[in-house]
């Protein structure tokens, strides 16, 4: 498997002595509160039912979505699950219109059609949360065919969680991507748990990064924890597919704080799994160890404490205040070419 | 007789069943150790064990497939995809292959197992996860398709289907599941393939299945008010199709509307219209209608997605149209 | 103005459009090196090289779900799926992707690409490569279905698909690939939705689609040596339906019968039959008739394949029952 | 990859020494004779209109499926593709039967309802061929799920082409059987080729059996034209599953004589390609093997090459004698379980 490497403790050290600059550090510091922050709120809007459907959330792998998308060219490609309003956000969204769409409201990121697991935004490149599990793998990989095709530079990465590896279009999936030599990054958010399924429940091979080698495409495990780590070995990752045109795949591992959903209270975890859930929350990790190393103080941290708490007031207020779509819209986008003979029948209509 | 949720139903019922044959088991995504999406199999596995209660990755082609080969074998497989929109991965399995197998072989090898899965928009869960396909299963010959309204029938026919020598793809609801009502204690398996008649009337037939016979209940007390007599036949087998008993009501009251979950055109509601009018061409006063979703992918947002679904509403003035198109 | 047949009609488009529009390209299994399985892609690796004309791996959801993905970045991939009943392991992304990420993420990103699959029993392929599922398709909001019938029509409804910016399910059968006919030589892209009377009569409407359309035919001559002047419509585009040519004509001719390759049940005319009624209720002298498929997996053996397939004779029997229903 | 081995030449020749008695090699001999001229005979009954539908036969496979057969028990489940004439008659079905199935007869294994592609035994525990590429590895996975619910000690067999790696179903199959350990020996019939695909083009790992490697599964590639090695390997195989339960992956390689099926005229092979292959004939290799080492003379081998054609002629002529089924058992295979509704409807009648 000499295809195949882990990011050893050595791996990473070398890592660490390539931190960034203060600023960065602080800046992602700032991008995992506000996810954080904003899933929090979600979390409560939910409960509020202001939002509805299913809500899937980011907490604990706030880390792991920093260091993603730091990775990323605005140019590049994002295709997600429905677990995505991290990187929403930090690939640049407004965080107005990313809960503005939690809420259905016409100024939300998918104008209120998509909700929590369907956000998309050309712009950002962001090219949507699919809520089919696996169901992103194949467009992904036909997006990166037609970067290959068109001949640009762009790169495309695909998120996936782990129980996503045992799916058929994984498999379908990856073995094109390498066949076809073509510039995607997959990657693999392993958080232990499908459901409440363990990976070691449900994946042969738990070491989910090995499973590449069934096409003799490059992987790598990184710790979903450390933003900076994760960044590393993204950028590696992407930068190799955009130079030499070859996909990559790369698990990075966190936990999952909460339940599955914002409604699922995860009894299947005993009280001493819930505990030590909390000793491994990655933002308070980041917040430490920035602190330690001189780069937040006490000061910084309340000020941006402060100014992420107004940003995700402002979102919620914003999404509040904001109208739904209007009913007349309702058959606006079936087609882009509407066509004679559509449908345009509310319930009660007859045919004739 | 106790009084209780459709899901209740659903889950007694499959433990009685576990408990009188050791050859049925259930397996599906997340069904143990999470004790189900929606909670249908709580408790089951702590009362039977990983053997009988089989936690699946996330992979539905290859367990609802497994299933069937086990099946093929002589045991008897429920098997749980959490809602019918992810069925779609399995469609081959379950077309090409549990539907396929008793015939393509020249009948020497049946298949006995119940795929559950429930349907139903509603609940804003997007264009994705808001669909209702059973459409796509009541087309095949080979498989059964069932789909009950009430606690009662939902035990009744789970029954029926587990003990059944053929595939059977069991329709359930989002919408019904908290739903209530009674249950008697020593339940017979249902007869497959036969609709009831659930409100008797004289002046028109609404027909129903699933989730709709409680929106087509709830618009014939709508429509009793008005003076409008509405019978309601909930057809409980979408495969077998019960066709006599829809067109005897049909022959009755001489007119008729269909009630459906799914989008109109090429929905269930299509056979069934066309039946009526096959069936009971003579007697006949008015066209049949049908009341399903709008023709769109279900948006997320609220107002859109009400506006989208068929409702009591809705059905109250297509019914009241109708009988108006009479001339009575 | 050139004769040809089917196939040839449709191999000489791909390349046009191939040659015109650069975004244009080809991708399935086994249609470049080894020209297709039924021969639609021959010669054009040769003429357009690996990268428009791409062989996949045995991977129906994932090629398919490749091309979504290329369409989305504003590609215009045609993919062919070797027949139509594979494609049921690509129905999620065609059904649950390509069908709604134009809506699901409020008309924000289309997906301009054509899959050209055939349907077609009688080739004696046995219970799972024998199947008419286009009804699957049919079904779904979001998607478009065209089942042309001679070259001139495969022809200009291939461009017409090709150049339209919504994914569209094409489809061809096995039976039609041979068939000649006239196909001009500047043929301007089809008008997506619209039926076509291809033969007027006076006493009943026929309604068929794809290789019903020749039988249609064919029982039209029979029919007329017995004084029954038969009207055929031919659908041509399953999705979006032209209810209203359907109609007109039975507003004509007072009664019809729809001639389906499908099953009947819940099948592709029940929906014909359903719009028959409620449109021309007050014109129809009799019920309206299908002629489909056995309901059962297709066997292998010739007689049992020839008796369960509607054939001319079939449809003849059939129309003769419902003229004679009317009463005239 | 620890867990994953390849027959080198070193190990074979190791086979060859536990070479078994004379007798038993001409048996194979036979059998392969007898795939061989069934086939040939196939493809004359199909160019006269005998058979219709797809024929795909075993020609180049001869020494696989003997070599896989003799490894199964009779209580042992067997699973196949499409391409599966030779597995029927290994398997000890009457030729007779499977010739009547070609035709189409009620005599026939599937009573004429199943053709070439779908031959069913249940007495010679012959669960299938399947049409569909790959669904036959969920089937043959939940067939050894059964099995270990049982506790039974069958061990399940399921053959698959190269081609069919790549499709999900392979992903998901061989997850479960390692994840759930089931008794299953996964054959991949190496021939080269999907139907003008080359393996290099449609399989990113092009050594298949390096696939295993995904769910911790132990795999082994033989050459599929030496019936002994091929035994010796899937024997190894088989008794794993049915000792320790644990599932294999087998890759066998072997050329593909003629055409994808009967009907292609492999157009995209060069003149080299198809003069190579005739060098490549297994069963020629195999004769002159048994000659040199004296275990077959000239004389048995014409006499096995009288008993085996008056034995497909035979067949032919049973076939050919045999009645169609009944058009009035149409309607006799839909459902197991006959029920009230249900439509026995010919193409011309009415609904009601
Ligand atoms: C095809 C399909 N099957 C099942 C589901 C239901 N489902 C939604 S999320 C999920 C678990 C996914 O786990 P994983 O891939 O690890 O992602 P995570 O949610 O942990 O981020 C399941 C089973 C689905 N959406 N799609
Ligand atoms: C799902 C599906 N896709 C496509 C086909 C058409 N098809 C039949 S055989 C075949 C090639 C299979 O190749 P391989 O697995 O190597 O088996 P071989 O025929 O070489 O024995 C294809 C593509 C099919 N039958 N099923
Ligand atoms: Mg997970
Ligand atoms: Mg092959």
């Amino acid at each position: 498997m000499g295809d195949t490497r882990t990011r050893t403790p050595a791996r990473r050290a070398r890592t660490r002595k390539a931190r960034p600059e203060p600023e960065t550090l602080v800046a992602y510091y700032r991008q995992m509160l506000l996810i954080r922050r904003f899933e929090e709120r979600a979390a409560r809007a939910y409960t509020e039912a202001k939002i509805g459907g299913y809500c899937h959330l980011n907490l604990g792998e706030e880390a792991t979505v920093t260091g993603l998308m730091a990775a990323l060219e605005p140019r590049d490609y994002l295709f997600t699950n429905y677990r995505e309003h991290g990187y929403a956000l930090a690939r640049g969204i407004d965080a107005r219109r990313v809960m503005a769409e939690l809420y259905g409201r016409s100024t939300g990121v998918s104008k209120g059609w998509g909700g929590s697991m369907h956000m998309f935004d050309l712009e950002a490149r962001l090219l949507g949360g699919y809520g089919i599990v696996g169901g992103q793998l194949p467009l992904a990989t036909g997006a990166a065919l037609a970067v290959s095709y068109k001949g640009g530079d762009e790169v495309v990465m695909c998120q996936m969680g782990d129980g996503t590896t045992n799916i058929g279009a994984f498999h379908e999936s990856l073995n094109m991507a390498a066949l076809w030599d073509l510039p995607i990054v997959f990657v693999v958010v392993n958080n232990g748990l499908g459901m409440g399924t363990t990976v070691e429940a449900s994946s042969a091979e738990p070491e989910l990064y090995r499973r590449a080698s069934a096409y003799r495409m490059e992987s790598a495990r990184v710790d979903g924890t450390d933003a900076v780590a994760v960044r590393e070995a993204a950028r590696e990752a992407v930068e190799r597919a955009r130079s030499e045109s070859k996909p990559f795949l790369l698990e990075t591992t966190s936990p999952r704080l909460r339940g599955h959903s914002v409604v699922d209270p995860a009894r299947y975890r005993t009280a001493e799994d819930k505990e030590a859930l909390k000793a491994a929350d990655p933002l308070a990790h980041f917040a430490l160890e920035l602190e330690e190393a001189g780069v937040l103080d006490a000061e910084t941290r309340e000020k941006l404490d402060a100014e992420v708490k107004a940003e995700v007031d402002d979102a919620a207020a914003f999404a509040d205040d904001s109208p739904y779509p209007d009913v007349s819209t309702l058959f606006d986008y079936t087609y882009a070419t509407p066509v004679r003979g559509e449908s345009r029948r509310l319930p009660a209509d007859p045919v004739f | 007789m106790a009084t209780m949720t459709y899901r209740q139903a659903l889950r007694d019922t499959l433990r009685d069943e576990m408990l009188r044959d050791e050859n049925v088991f259930v397996m599906g995504e997340e069904i143990g150790v999470f004790e189900g999406s929606y909670k249908i199999t709580e408790g089951l596995l702590t009362e039977f064990g990983p053997r009988r209660v089989r936690d699946t990755p996330i992979a539905e082609e290859g367990f609802v497939g497994a299933a069937i080969g086990a099946a093929m074998l002589g045991l008897r497989p429920v098997v749980e995809i959490m809602t019918i929109n992810f069925s779609l991965l399995a469609l081959d399995q379950i077309v090409n292959h549990a539907a396929k197998i008793y015939g393509m072989f020249g009948g020497q090898c049946n298949v006995p197992m119940v795929i559950r899965t429930p349907g139903g928009g509603g609940q804003q869960l997007g264009a994705t996860h808001s669909q209702n396909v059973e459409l796509f299963y009541s087309f095949i010959p080979g498989l059964k398709v069932l789909a009950p309204s009430t606690p009662a029938e939902a035990s009744a026919m789970l029954r029926a289907a587990i003990r059944d020598d053929d595939p059977v793809l069991f329709l359930e609801n989002l919408a019904l599941y908290n739903t209530r009502g009674e249950v008697p204690d020593d339940l017979e398996p249902a007869e497959i393939g036969r609709a009831a008649v659930t409100r008797p009337g004289t002046d028109v037939t609404i027909v129903a299945y699933s989730r709709m016979a409680h929106v087509a209940a709830e618009a014939a007390e709508k429509l009793a008010t008005d003076g409008i007599s509405a019978e309601i036949v909930d057809l409980r087998s979408l495969r077998p199709l019960d066709r006599e008993t829809v067109v005897e009501s049909v022959r009755r009251t001489g007119c008729a509307v269909v009630a459906e979950d799914d989008w109109l055109t090429y929905g269930i509601g299509a056979e069934i219209a066309a039946t009526i009018q096959e069936g009971a061409f003579d007697w006949l006063d008015a066209p049949v209608r049908r009341v399903a979703m709008a023709e769109v992918p279900l948006p997320y947002s609220k107002p859109l997605e009400l506006a989208a679904l068929p409702s009591a509403e809705s059905l109250v003035t297509a019914v009241r149209d109708t009988v108006r198109a009479t001339g009575r």
